[in-house]
């Protein structure tokens, strides 16, 4: 992990782009940590790049879909050892007709752990079956993530679930892998419970900075931020709020193709809004920092919340992923599978959660929502929620967003429920109200404005009132598991007519 | 029977907090004495605590299906502080995919566990097993 | 099959109700054509219905849900024996929580050829295997009828597919079934070729009065009228028109309970539209003929045209059929499963799917599409397309349903698409416009106002121009297909970024 | 090649007319001469109609699964009415449930038939065998 002492944040931080000379000496300490960081060759990782199709580059198919204006599938994926990575890729590739092939990364890696997954992937390779919960990347180095791939048709994305991205990502880009999801806040919130938010906005910063040379270089690769946070019920107001922060940090380190992701509420009218309020807040305050030019399409999630035991159930929240994210008018949407209450899914199991859902969105590709006033209300609340965040963030750091946001969290003025991480004061608590919307039932120091409070507490009263259960913190903690109840608990075919 | 104290967290590289959190807050209201190490925790950190606590039990999650290495020898670990009769809990989903619970079971009652949770467990459940094993021990005098 | 020399049918066609008498006679002559006939005990029947508890009864249920805004779930079932019909309609009770189990009978009990069942039942038996498509409730009797009933706690209906019903009626009322599904223009269209619609229609009315026969004794059955004809892009208007129709004929009966089903479209704000048209010019059409008091619930129906081969696509299909049954507001949905392109479903593929349709439906309970434009847009055009025809039928029956049934049928100016019926022109062709509406291609000879098939034809065009296709006869042999299309090739992956 | 005469129809009481329908349309658009029968079909209907048209070829459509209880005999029946070289092809849903396709084709191929079509095959794949086998029997002169 990153000491204070580590050489590389001896500036104060501050949004601004890493100078050029820095960030070479950067680059030099951050490969020569792990043997295979010496594979990393910027001119050869370049012409490897310019080798790609049109449609093996994220940047482009991402544009092509908006364009188009069609949402594309991905799957998350990966396993302890190559082969068996290789193998599920090519099935979902080929079976899962995944349009964005992924590589999940296992937790030692995400967590630079490199002794540990090599550990991991010699006992896997020696059982024959994955003990690691992701692919090694760095382990294996530059030439195998080549090979993976030329083992596909599509563009690949690294997941990487981690704060710490420096090594994964030097040697993912230098083997062709053209898009990466992480990013500096919502991955240190979520992922790590010692690293200061400070730490992990410098690291992501890196990656920001890599993609932009790369950019220099005219290769254009797509980044993306995981606003889902910890997954667990969090409003579509403090997942933009996030977003935005961490787009702003991207912009300024250079980068110009930049998502932003959304965990599903599963409302279709909270959902369809959060996207729209999303896409025109990115914008307005791009526009507002002087950024031209930044494209950003919105992914949202299929339900991030814990799931149903039962197969049948979860076909149906993979299906209604599918629906919500077509309706929302998403660029793309990241699916699950049936098996994702009791651990990583088969190749099978996940190629099926594909299919699922590109049926799903192509039933409802011709729907949109917006002539309906419960909808133009909902993308009205949450602007309303997230402007007056935001602004307070960037007040406080002087109008820079890095220094804004780690005074903001220490403060509690920016919160993310559920949270691991120490640094993070995890006080606001989001429920689900009367009307199957996401609120927030205790905005912790969050600085959301009275009126809108009011609304939300309004319709979380309603619910307790209807459920006849008192107005309190359990209506949280309930909202936790709802999703994951037997649906004859959640809808009784017992009925006294 | 005396306020009992329980150790909880997430071990290894684990930073799925929230089933565990909500049982520490479950065990609290029911009249337990919480030391709860959170997220990322190493194997080594529950048993100092539980010694500097002097704890009746650990309770170790695990979601990310890296249980299986993180917790081999966390018996051992237990033994050699001089907790051999600690009394041990595991949960979550404690390997990699979908298998059935049975055998997934065995793989950690064989590493040592007096209970394994599979996925999805209630506090219900876990507030339940904690009474009949605590109970049992007071009763037949077992050293925790 | 019925002779024209039938003393049943001595009387000229009306609308008129049964007289009492008369009926009677009927009755002992229809009970005469098979020995389980004998085992029919009006009294001893309506002891057994008054025994039900509310939550079996069938009418009080449908009545209980619409109170509630309730949707309700049920599968269609049928096997050849009565040990394999019991234990599948206690999987669907127990496992599948359908709010309301049903008993398919089979093909030859549809087509009153007994003989041919008996054999099926042997021969099923004998293998342990169902030959019969569905089960055959007049060879088992009332007694057996009976079992089946007090084997499951849910309210059960009869769906037989037939214009004959008559003595599965009886037995299946006498047994304690509570609802019944099946029409006289409907059904005769749609599963008979020399039947004329003249005979179905007074085999119907032969069910109905017996319903009311039951009314008058205190005993409320549930009728339902299956509005999705052949199943094949039956667009909203073609199946509210021949729904009002067949409610007419019942309501002049005495039926006071009518459910009316409709295809799902598939598209979102069709259905939606079409269950409120439908709601709304049931009760208009009641109102005008004077009648009181009928409740007419809607039920949609999972896609009734052909499925695709990939039990992935399948699931999405049922789990959107939910989605699309809550959002329209339907009172119940009759779902699928997974199976559906290949065979009669297990059991548990069955069950299956009514817990993805259940989990759909709670998952979308909330959303409602009225303040939507498009969606008032699309109600009032299916009213346009309605009215103008049932007023056509009436007038050319003199204010007669049942004669002006019969003589619109004639002259094409009722028309059902793809009928294997000869007394029915088929020449009314549908196909899936470019937003993916069903709309009405050829209108045959039905008397749809000129302006409205302007709007029909356009929307047609648009999809012939985006798909580069002639605007001919193919764009709706295409739609026939297209649902049952591999996704890979509805929504490609292949793309050129 | 002389235009080839074919007799279809949906065999039993099974009222399944929409893929039969298509199938006909499809056939007659390529050059054959049709006799569709329609729905709702009596198996000695086909017969009758394939002797008084001269026919080349049966084509039998079963779909609501009772099609093996259906079609018995029909290649029997085909033989006693001096029919016994007559192309006969089935296809649709031809059993009661979800069954592997080898399985089910076998049942039919032993019944007598030349060609079992699987659920959902497409009126090209039909074309496509017709051409064939009618071409083979032109070839080898063998009589329809
Ligand atoms: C929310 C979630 C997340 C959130 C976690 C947020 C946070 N900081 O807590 C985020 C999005 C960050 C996340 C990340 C990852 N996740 Co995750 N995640 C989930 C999810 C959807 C729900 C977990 C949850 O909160 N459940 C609700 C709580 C209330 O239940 P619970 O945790 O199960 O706890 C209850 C019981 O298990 C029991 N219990 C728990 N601990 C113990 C201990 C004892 C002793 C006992 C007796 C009982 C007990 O009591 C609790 C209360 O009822 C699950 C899948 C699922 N269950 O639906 C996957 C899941 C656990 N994640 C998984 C994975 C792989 C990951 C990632 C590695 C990568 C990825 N796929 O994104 C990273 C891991 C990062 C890391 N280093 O750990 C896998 C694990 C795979 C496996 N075991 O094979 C799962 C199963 C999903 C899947 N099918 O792939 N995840
Ligand atoms: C539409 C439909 C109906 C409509 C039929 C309307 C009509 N008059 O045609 C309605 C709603 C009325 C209906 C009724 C019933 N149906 Co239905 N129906 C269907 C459905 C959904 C689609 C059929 C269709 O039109 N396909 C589209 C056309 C274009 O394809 P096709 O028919 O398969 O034909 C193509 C090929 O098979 C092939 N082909 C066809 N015939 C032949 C012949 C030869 C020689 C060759 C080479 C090829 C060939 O070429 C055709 C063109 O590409 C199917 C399930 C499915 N496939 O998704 C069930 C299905 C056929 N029905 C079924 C059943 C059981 C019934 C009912 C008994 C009861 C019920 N469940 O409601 C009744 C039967 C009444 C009766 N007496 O026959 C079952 C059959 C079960 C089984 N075999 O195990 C199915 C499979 C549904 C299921 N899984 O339960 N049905």
């Amino acid at each position: 992990m990153n000491a204070p002492s580590d050489p590389d944040f001896a500036a104060a931080l501050s949004e601004a782009r890493i100078d050029e000379d820095l960030f070479g000496r950067m680059r030099v300490r951050n490969l020569a940590r792990w043997p295979t960081g010496a594979g990393v060759n910027l001119d050869e990782a370049i012409e490897r790049h310019e080798r790609l199709p049109a449609h093996k580059r994220l940047s482009a198919v991402m544009r092509a879909a908006s364009a188009e204006g069609r949402c594309l599938t991905q799957p998350r994926g990966g396993f302890g050892t190559f082969e068996l990575q290789k193998e599920l890729m090519q099935v979902l590739d080929r079976e899962g007709l995944a349009d964005v092939v992924p590589t999940t990364t296992d937790s030692y890696t995400r967590n630079e752990q490199f002794h540990l997954a090599q550990k991991g992937v010699e006992e896997s390779e020696r059982l024959g079956r994955s003990l690691l919960n992701g692919y090694p990347m760095v382990n294996y180095g530059v030439a195998k993530a080549a090979e993976l791939i030329d083992a596909i048709d599509k563009p690949a994305i690294m997941l990487t679930g981690t704060a710490m991205p420096k090594l994964t990502g030097e040697i993912s880009f230098a083997g062709g892998y053209t898009g990466y999801l992480g990013s500096g806040i919502a991955y240190t919130s979520s992922y790590t419970k010692e690293l200061s938010i400070e730490d992990g906005i410098r690291n992501y910063q890196y990656l920001d900075r890599l993609t932009a040379l790369y950019q220099d270089r005219g290769i254009e690769l797509h980044r993306r931020q995981p606003g889902f946070l910890t997954g667990t019920n969090i409003p579509p107001s403090v997942a933009i709020i996030v977003a935005i922060l961490d787009m702003l940090l991207a912009a300024a380190q250079g980068v110009r193709n930049y998502g932003l992701e959304m965990g599903e509420t599963l409302h279709l009218v909270q959902d369809a809004a959060a996207v729209k309020a999303c896409r025109e807040l990115c914008q307005e305050y791009l526009a507002r920092k002087g950024y031209k030019d930044v494209y950003t399409p919105i992914t949202l999630l299929h339900w991030m919340g814990a799931w149903p035991q039962d197969e049948a159930q979860c076909a149906a929240l993979v299906s209604y992923g599918g629906t919500l994210a077509a309706i929302a008018g998403a660029d793309s949407v990241t699916t699950k599978s049936t098996h994702e209450a009791f651990g990583i899914p088969t190749p099978k199991a996940n190629a099926e959660g594909l299919r699922i859902t590109r049926t799903a969105v192509y039933l409802a590709r011709h729907i949109r929502l917006d002539s309906m006033q419960e909808f133009k209300d909902e993308v009205d609340l949450i602007k309303r929620e997230v402007r007056p965040v935001v602004d307070k963030v960037l007040e406080m750091g002087d109008g820079d967003a890095a220094v804004g946001t780690v005074r903001a969290c220490e403060a509690g003025v920016l919160d993310i429920p559920w949270s691991p991480n120490r640094w993070v004061k995890s006080r606001v608590m989001p429920a689900r109200d009367a009307d199957g919307c996401l609120r927030i039932f205790d905005p912790g120091l969050m600085p959301f404005p009275k009126d809108v409070m009011e609304i939300h507490e309004e319709k979380l009263r309603r619910r307790a009132t209807r459920e006849n259960v008192p107005f309190g913190v359990d209506l949280a903690v309930q909202s936790v598991y709802e999703i994951s109840e037997p649906i004859a608990k959640l809808m009784s075919d017992k009925r006294a007519a | 029977m005396t306020q009992k104290t329980i150790v909880t967290g997430v071990i290894g590289s684990d930073t799925h907090i929230v089933g565990n959190r909500i049982l520490s807050m479950a065990l609290e209201k029911a009249g337990y004495k919480l030391v709860s190490l959170g997220a990322l925790t190493p194997a080594a950190d529950f048993i100092r605590a539980a010694i500097e606590t002097n704890a009746d039990a650990i309770l170790v999650s695990s979601l990310y299906g890296q249980g299986e290495l993180d917790c081999r020898g966390f018996r051992d670990l237990c033994v050699e502080a001089g907790l051999e009769n600690m009394l041990l809990y595991v949960g979550g989903n404690l390997v990699v995919g979908k298998h059935p619970w049975e055998q997934v079971e065995k793989i950690f009652l064989d590493m040592g566990f007096d209970r394994a949770a599979a996925p999805g467990t209630r506090v219900e459940a876990v507030l339940e097993w904690l009474a009949q094993d605590l109970g049992e021990r007071e009763r037949i005098g077992k050293p925790a």
